[in-house]
């Protein structure tokens, strides 16, 4: 393990004991399991966006698809809009129209060849419409009991929602490590040009990669559902930089080729940590974003400084 | 070793494995194959050799179905064949290690080797890596190499990866039931003496159960290790020799088509200074990442080879004098003036240029004009005041596509449609427009260039040289080092070890070197 | 040579300059509809075009907006266009120029303007092309109405107000003493600092109602739901009420709430969505201030309206009816069976009749 | 077995200079496609093609040019500036709090403050070596932190409108000054990178970082100047903001971000660096605006709106890209 893999973990580590010194809020149990239930959205979008980060490419479709997939679910599941009652059958579905959408985003890229920043962008505004249009004025609340469980109950002090979140990146790292997609995925971001004169046509696995990231925001979606207990079309609101953001502080390379799930969930528990340690000591809420970002930077530095070199490129 | 070989098929007459008729490939404005024909026959080692442009890389794509002809013919073992894709090569048993090298620097070595075609190694798109391992061992066991499987690519040496490239392409085996016909792109040019051994025992090893196709730039290398030579010239085959009674110099001309100089590092030999003066670049006790306590001394006039294996430092020398790479400690001088290290802008105005290995990446901005890669370097070449005068612009660089007898349709021209050793002439260039370089730090400036080219960028290093900058030269081979070289330093495990003096009529040889390097 | 042709230069460029001065021009040449001020000659009724613009349609509250402003345009025969911008000024303020830059003659503009400071421009481009305004919620206090003919009217609820009944209400719930938590709307919007001083002035009235805390939700039910359960954990079962500046960070926190498995919290909003009224019908939620989507999105094309058509000379409205409060009700759990389905009705939006609901000019 | 004399046998290499049919019309697909989508919507709304309209569209389109224009140095330079909002946010609160004491003066100390800060980002990416996605990234939220606290998180109105009201005027009675500053922008910055070195550095450094150093080019300072100019253009367009809405408030451009790096991306500037220019950005940023404005005042409904303008983009970028200059397509 080199630094670069182990600095994000040094940061946080750093980071939690620096808050615990500050504030006896934050050394509870009952925070702990907060920020473990405020991560679980986070780390599952995080998961779908660290693939299509480590190709290489970028993803800005989040608050879109995690739009669609909110309200889809929320009216696919009991719910006060119509007669539906399809429950995890709904989920099911809901996770699909997200998965077809990110599919969409990959088939541009590889069709179009339009870069992955704007095919991403566009099918965010898209997924936003499609929302929109489900959403028709009223909003759908959620009476079905498993999915509005999944925030309350409780195993092992954690819940549901976070354990699914534990599941998504136990599954995430699988697919990362034991599945030629995952490989591939990352073998993409390595050298592209070199799949390509091994007989491997890259195309349909960076299309699956989208999808499969689709469908990881479709969860984040559906999560997102089940917290508020409706469906909202700004379900996905700001997912798209933040989770960049985590997957990034966690190590993994915007140009592709470094990092993982794992490394990505460092990063999203970093972020998750100073959200709830700023506010737990009580920084004005008007500062709250800068010390954020300052911080990210910082912790950016730290991890990139002792591997500074004369000449090196830095995009 | 060669454990799929069935002993009838080694002991039967000849049997031809690859057959090219009549190929024909146009791109726009260069007819780039024009009629090429090669045979190659079973456990046969033959060469392929051509000048850059001549047709190589084109005929070699074709071959694997990168590129696809517009007229002639492919036969494999008397099939004609249609290639459009590596894939489909692999499957008549056609496979290539590139001349870039091919492999995807952040997987393991195994996963590297069956890429593509994992066969066992993937169930239903899930990883196996136990049966992966095992694969990859199958493959590195038949030509003998002891790379661990599961090692990440980048971790390996250059050498090493080459290794592992063979190896991967050695899989074809498994696509069809006939012997593979295995090419080699220019597999040398990075390769120390030390390995490039090791490669040939390797080449002769795959001819025990395949036929090769192997191409390079040095002549007396495929003199060694194939068994006929094909030439090449101007997308046409000019013939072919067996290379049992075939010289250097015969095929040299065969690929240039009229009689070259048969030495062509020494054009001529310039007179030693008459009295010992003060040493342009003085270096004492440089010390850096991967060198300590480096003293180099090199004069006005003068050109100075360091040689070493990898691993002796010697690039990392090179661009720390450039202010490339961080010096701990030592003291440099050029002209009696201390050189600042901080950086490339402060080495280039003190009169020091310097020409990286790796032409495609670092030497020079492939999508920009030949004309704008010339000036990038000396503002006072193009501009007067800030403002940059395009006709003054042209005007010059014009003069040096000219007195370097570019070869380009116009200045316009982006530079990465020219050939490698007229590219390699533009990133020259840039460091003589202005006319102030004193120090020229030459990392490789042949890597790559057919012997056309190099002869004259060797002419050039000379002309430079007689016109009094001091030249330090990293050479690509060490003939190149010995026939190039007034002075010689050694460098092993990062510091200058001896130094060898090379003045014309009184050269060492390769061994007194090779010696001296390990 | 030189001296000439730099001579030239100068003068070049000052007939440049001296062009580029008088050329210069206050408004776009053009289509002739701009003679400022409101147009004197009424329009057909058919000529009418009506407009609507809200942030978005994916929003409850603002969708039934659009709704109501739609039933008004089917009551007079006419369509409107439904505008949203997603809650982004610089994007309101391009669709309000490029709809100025159309046809303007018979145009009535009922907007919800994003924040205070978009107010101004959008009444200036009114009052320049001559359309008719109705703006709602924002507006910068210094800015008067009646300096302008064709911005014909503001209507806002009072925020200070529904900020103290809401504040008085969760005091009252928690039996007048004990700790609250403020979720605060949108900084930098005027509805969020005018309740959150309602709030306050709530609080001085019940000096045992201590506030531990206020942070900002944005007006976000998903924000509200993870601020909510950070400042549970920090301030633990000191909670004993929530003050949200608006129903959607109402019911954020009350999901947080369940999550954490606490009952013993009361909660207050504003803005009487569905979701609230249901709420607070369960007990869930203790209280929320009225506030009208339907009768807003039609009662400003319904002043528009009326004076486009001739029916209602802006003279004739009176000053206080130029910037007024509309009515809100405090809605309890003995009242909220009232509200579930707010209607309005013809009558609220005929010419003779469009004040009715006014609590007096904003002050 | 022939034995020729030439000593040079090899065809000339390629004897095409001159650009193909098809990449000259690439170069003008920017506009192409500024010129389809205006017919579209002109068929749509066939009211929609006035001179007034045009004349709102440009003046709408001014501050993303300027944002866009800044940004495309960044992005030629293969950086990003993700920054460029924020800061064109925190530029309004500062105009609007200088103007009463700086008068005049404050154009141009707000655009040297954004440009200060834009520069020190620069430095920030080249000295510690962080990527500029981070840099600007957090810096976005820093200043809107800044912005926030400074503002009194509310918005501050501007009295003296006197400062900002040749912004608003016409110049012979059609085009809209800002909009004549937006070009005069575009051309400045255009004309500067053409006549001096800079062209050339900027290029090789989006092209091929390592390669541009090692030619001794001033790389750092290229990327330094680069996102100081980013920043200087957002604190122009602040300015122009502020002439538009008589206000500075510290979230008013913060929805600018996403358009402003479609126009560049629309415009056909590769987004990997090199190549681009700024004027393919000017017909960007007009296609995004005619996009963000047009569709909703055709009648295009809410929803279906978001999923046009999705649609469009994608296509409209697949139109202007000049694939011939990239490999890879990320």
């Amino acid at each position: 393990m080199s630094f670069r893999d182990t600095g994000p973990l040094i940061a946080l580590v750093v980071i939690v004991g620096i808050f615990a010194a500050l504030s006896p809020g934050f050394r509870t149990l009952s925070n702990a399991q907060n920020i473990m239930d405020a991560a679980a959205v986070l780390a599952v979008v995080t998961c779908g966006v660290t693939f299509v980060l480590m190709m290489g490419s970028i993803d800005l479709s989040t608050p879109g698809i995690m739009g669609a997939s909110a309200i889809t679910v929320a009216l696919l599941v009991a719910n006060n809009r119509n007669d539906n009652e399809l429950g995890l059958l709904g989920v099911a579905l809901a996770i699909l129209v997200a998965a077809g959408l990110g599919c969409l985003s990959g088939l541009a890229l590889v069709l179009l060849k339009v870069p992955s920043f704007m095919t991403t962008l566009g099918v965010s505004a898209v997924g936003l419409g499609v929302a929109t249009l489900l959403f028709a004025g009223v909003q759908p609340n959620i009476s079905d009991g498993t999915l509005s469980g999944w925030a309350v109950d409780r195993f092992l002090g954690l819940s549901t929602l976070t354990w699914i979140a534990v599941a998504c990146v136990l599954v995430g790292w699988m697919v990362q490590r034991y599945t030629r997609l995952g490989r591939y995925a990352f073998a993409i971001g390595g050298a592209e040009e070199v799949l390509a004169l091994s007989g491997v046509n890259v195309k349909p696995y960076k299309v699956a990669v989208f999808t499969m990231a689709g469908a990881f925001y479709g969860l984040g979606g559906v999560m997102v559902t089940s917290q508020l207990g409706a469906g909202l079309v700004q379900a996905g609101r700001g997912y798209d930089f933040s989770a960049i953001t985590a997957a990034v502080v966690g190590g993994t390379l915007l140009a592709g080729g470094r990092g993982g799930v794992l490394h990505s969930t460092v990063g999203v528990l970093l972020v998750t940590v100073l959200t709830n340690g700023l506010v737990l000591v009580g920084v004005s809420p008007y500062w709250q974003g800068g010390v954020q970002g300052l911080i990210v930077v910082a912790a950016v530095a730290a991890a990139v400084i002792p591997q500074r070199r004369r000449n090196q490129v830095t995009k | 070793m060669n454990m799929q070989i069935e002993p009838e098929q080694r002991a039967t007459a000849p049997v031809t494995a690859l057959e090219v008729r009549g190929l024909v490939k146009h791109y726009p404005g260069v007819k780039a194959l024009d009629g090429v024909d090669l045979v190659v026959r079973q456990h046969e080692v033959v060469g392929l050799a051509g000048e850059n442009g001549a047709g190589k890389s084109t005929l070699l794509k074709a071959l694997v179905g990168l590129v696809r002809p517009d007229d002639g013919e492919i036969w494999v073992r008397g099939e004609k064949v249609r290639l459009r894709s590596v894939v489909d090569a692999a499957d008549h048993g056609i496979g290539m290690v590139f001349q870039e090298q091919s492999l995807v620097p952040n997987l393991t070595v195994a996963e590297n080797i069956v890429l593509g075609s994992e066969g066992l190694g993937v169930r239903r798109g899930v990883y196996r890596w136990d049966a992966m391992r095992r694969l990859a061992q199958e493959q590195l066991d038949k030509i003998g190499s002891r790379i661990d499987p599961l090692a990440r690519t980048d971790t390996l040496t250059f050498a090493d990866r080459q290794m592992v490239e063979i190896a991967k392409v050695l899989r074809i085996e498994e696509r069809t039931s006939h012997p593979p016909v295995i090419i080699l792109d220019e597999p040398t040019s990075v390769l120390e003496s030390k390995e490039i051994d090791a490669l040939f025992t390797q080449v002769r090893r795959l001819r025990e159960f395949a036929s090769v196709v192997f191409v390079s730039h040095r002549l007396d290398e495929v003199l060694d290790v194939c068994d006929r030579v094909a030439v090449l010239r101007g997308g046409q085959s000019v013939g072919e020799l067996p290379t049992a009674d075939a010289a250097p110099d015969q095929l040299h001309r065969m690929m240039i088509g009229s009689t070259g100089s048969d030495d062509h590092y020494h054009g001529a030999a310039v007179e030693p200074p008459a009295e010992p003066r003060e040493p342009r670049l003085v270096v004492r006790g440089l010390c850096g990442r991967t060198f300590r306590d480096v003293d180099l001394d090199v004069h006005a006039g003068e050109i100075v080879g360091i040689v070493g294996v990898h691993g002796s430092g010697r690039e990392d020398v090179c661009r720390a004098l450039f202010g490339a790479e961080p010096t701990t400690a030592g003291e440099v001088t050029l002209d009696g003036e201390e050189l600042d290290l901080s950086g490339t802008r402060a080495a280039c105005a003190a009169g020091v240029g310097y020409v990286p290995a790796e032409r495609k990446t670092e030497g020079m901005v492939g999508p920009m004009s030949v004309a704008d890669n010339m000036t990038l370097t000396k503002q006072e070449a193009r501009c007067s005041g800030p403002l940059v005068r395009p006709r003054k612009q042209a005007k010059l660089v014009d003069t040096w596509i000219q007195r370097l007898s570019i070869r380009t349709p116009h200045r316009g021209t982006p530079i990465q449609r020219l050939s490698g050793g007229n590219q390699q002439k533009v990133v020259l260039a840039r460091w003589l427009v202005s006319g102030d370089v004193r120090l020229l730090l030459l990392d490789h400036p042949t890597r790559g260039l057919d012997i056309g080219a190099r002869s004259e960028v060797y002419r050039l290093m000379r002309e430079l040289a007689s016109s009094g900058v001091a030249t330090v030269l990293l050479a690509d081979s060490l003939e190149e080092a010995i026939g190039m070289s007034d002075r010689i330093v050694v460098m092993n495990d990062g510091r200058a070890t001896t130094e060898v003096d090379a003045p014309v009529g009184d050269k060492p040889t390769p061994l007194d070197l090779v010696k001296e390097m390990v | 040579m030189k001296f000439t042709s730099r001579r030239t230069a100068a003068v070049v460029g000052v007939a440049l300059a001296a062009a580029t001065l008088t050329a210069c021009t206050e408004e776009a040449a053009g289509d002739d509809t701009g003679d400022a001020g409101a147009a004197t000659e009424s329009c057909d009724p058919s000529e009418v075009t009506l407009v609507g613009q809200v942030r978005n349609e994916s929003n409850p509250y603002e969708a039934s907006w659009l709704d109501g402003g739609d039933a008004f345009a089917e009551q007079v025969g006419l369509s409107q266009e439904r505008l949203t911008y997603d809650g982004d000024s610089t994007r309101q303020q391009e669709q309000i120029s490029q709809l100025l830059a159309g046809d303007t003659d018979c145009l009535v503009m009922n907007v919800l303007p994003n924040g205070d400071s978009d107010t101004p421009p959008i009444v200036e481009g009114a009052e320049e092309a001559g359309a008719f305004l109705v703006t709602q919620w924002n507006k910068p206090a210094d800015l008067a109405v009646t300096d302008y003919d064709s911005w014909l009217s503001h209507i806002t609820y009072d925020g200070v107000d529904s900020g103290k009944q809401i504040g008085d209400a969760l005091a009252e719930a928690i039996g007048g003493s004990g700790g609250i938590i403020a979720l605060q709307g949108i900084l930098d919007t005027g509805a969020a600092k005018d309740r959150f001083a309602g709030l306050e002035e709530s609080l001085a009235g019940n000096p045992d109602v201590e506030l531990l805390d206020d942070q900002t939700a944005n007006f976000s039910r998903a924000e509200a739901l993870d601020v909510t359960k950070t400042l549970l954990t920090k301030h633990g079962e000191d909670v004993k009420g929530i003050w949200a500046a608006n129903d959607d960070m109402a019911l954020g926190a009350l999901e947080a709430l369940e999550q954490a498995g606490r009952t013993d919290v009361a909660v207050v909003g504003i803005d009487a969505v569905p979701d609230a009224l249901t709420a607070i019908e369960d007990g869930t939620m203790t209280a929320t201030v009225s506030s009208d989507g339907p009768w807003q999105g039609g009662i400003g094309l319904a002043i528009g309206y009326c004076v486009a058509t001739g029916e209602l000379a802006v003279e004739d409205i009176a000053a206080e009816d130029r910037a007024w409060y509309a009515e809100q009700f405090l809605i309890e759990q003995e009242n909220v069976g009232d509200f579930v389905a707010p209607e309005t009705s013809e009558s609220d939006f005929a010419c003779d009749n469009l004040f009715s609901r006014s609590q007096g000019a904003i002050s | 077995m022939s034995t020729p004399v030439v000593t040079k046998p090899a065809p000339d290499a390629a004897t095409v200079a001159r650009p193909t049919v098809g990449q000259r019309l690439t170069a003008f697909m920017p506009v192409i496609a500024l010129v389809v989508l205006l017919a579209a919507l002109t068929v749509a709304d066939p009211s929609f093609l006035t001179q007034s309209s045009l004349t709102a569209v440009v003046r709408t389109a001014a501050p993303l040019v300027v944002l866009a224009a800044g940004a495309t140095l960044v992005v030629l330079c293969g950086g990003i500036d993700l920054s460029i909002a924020a800061l064109c946010s925190l530029g309004t609160v500062l105009f609007a709090m200088w103007l009463p004491d700086l008068g005049g003066l404050t154009l141009l100390a707000v655009v040297a403050a954004t440009g200060a800060i834009g520069a020190l980002q620069g430095l920030a990416h080249v000295f510690l070596r962080i990527p500029s996605f981070i840099v600007t990234l957090g810096g976005m939220s820093i200043f809107g932190a800044v912005a926030l606290v400074i503002s009194d998180a509310g918005p501050i109105r501007v009295v003296d409108r006197e400062a900002t009201h040749w912004l608003t005027l016409y110049l012979a009675g059609v085009l809209p000054m800002a909009f004549v500053v937006a070009l005069l922008v575009v051309a400045v910055v255009w004309t500067v990178q053409r006549f001096t070195p800079l062209d050339s550095w900027i290029r090789a450094t989006g092209y091929s970082e390592s390669a541009a150093r090692l030619a001794s080019a001033p790389v750092d300072r290229v990327k330094v100047a680069a996102f100081t100019v980013s920043g200087a253009c957002a604190g122009l367009a602040a300015v122009m903001l502020v002439s538009r809405n008589f206000s500075g408030s510290p979230t008013m451009a913060d929805n600018l971000l996403l358009p402003a790096v479609a126009a560049i991306v629309v415009g056909g500037t590769a987004i990997t660096g090199g190549h681009g220019s700024l004027w393919r950005s000017l017909a960007g940023a007009l296609v995004v605006t005619l996009l963000r404005v047009g569709l909703p005042i055709v009648g295009v409904p809410s929803a279906y709106e978001q999923i046009l303008y999705g649609a469009i983009i994608v296509a409209a970028v697949a139109l202007t890209l000049d694939r011939s200059k990239l490999l890879i397509i990320k």
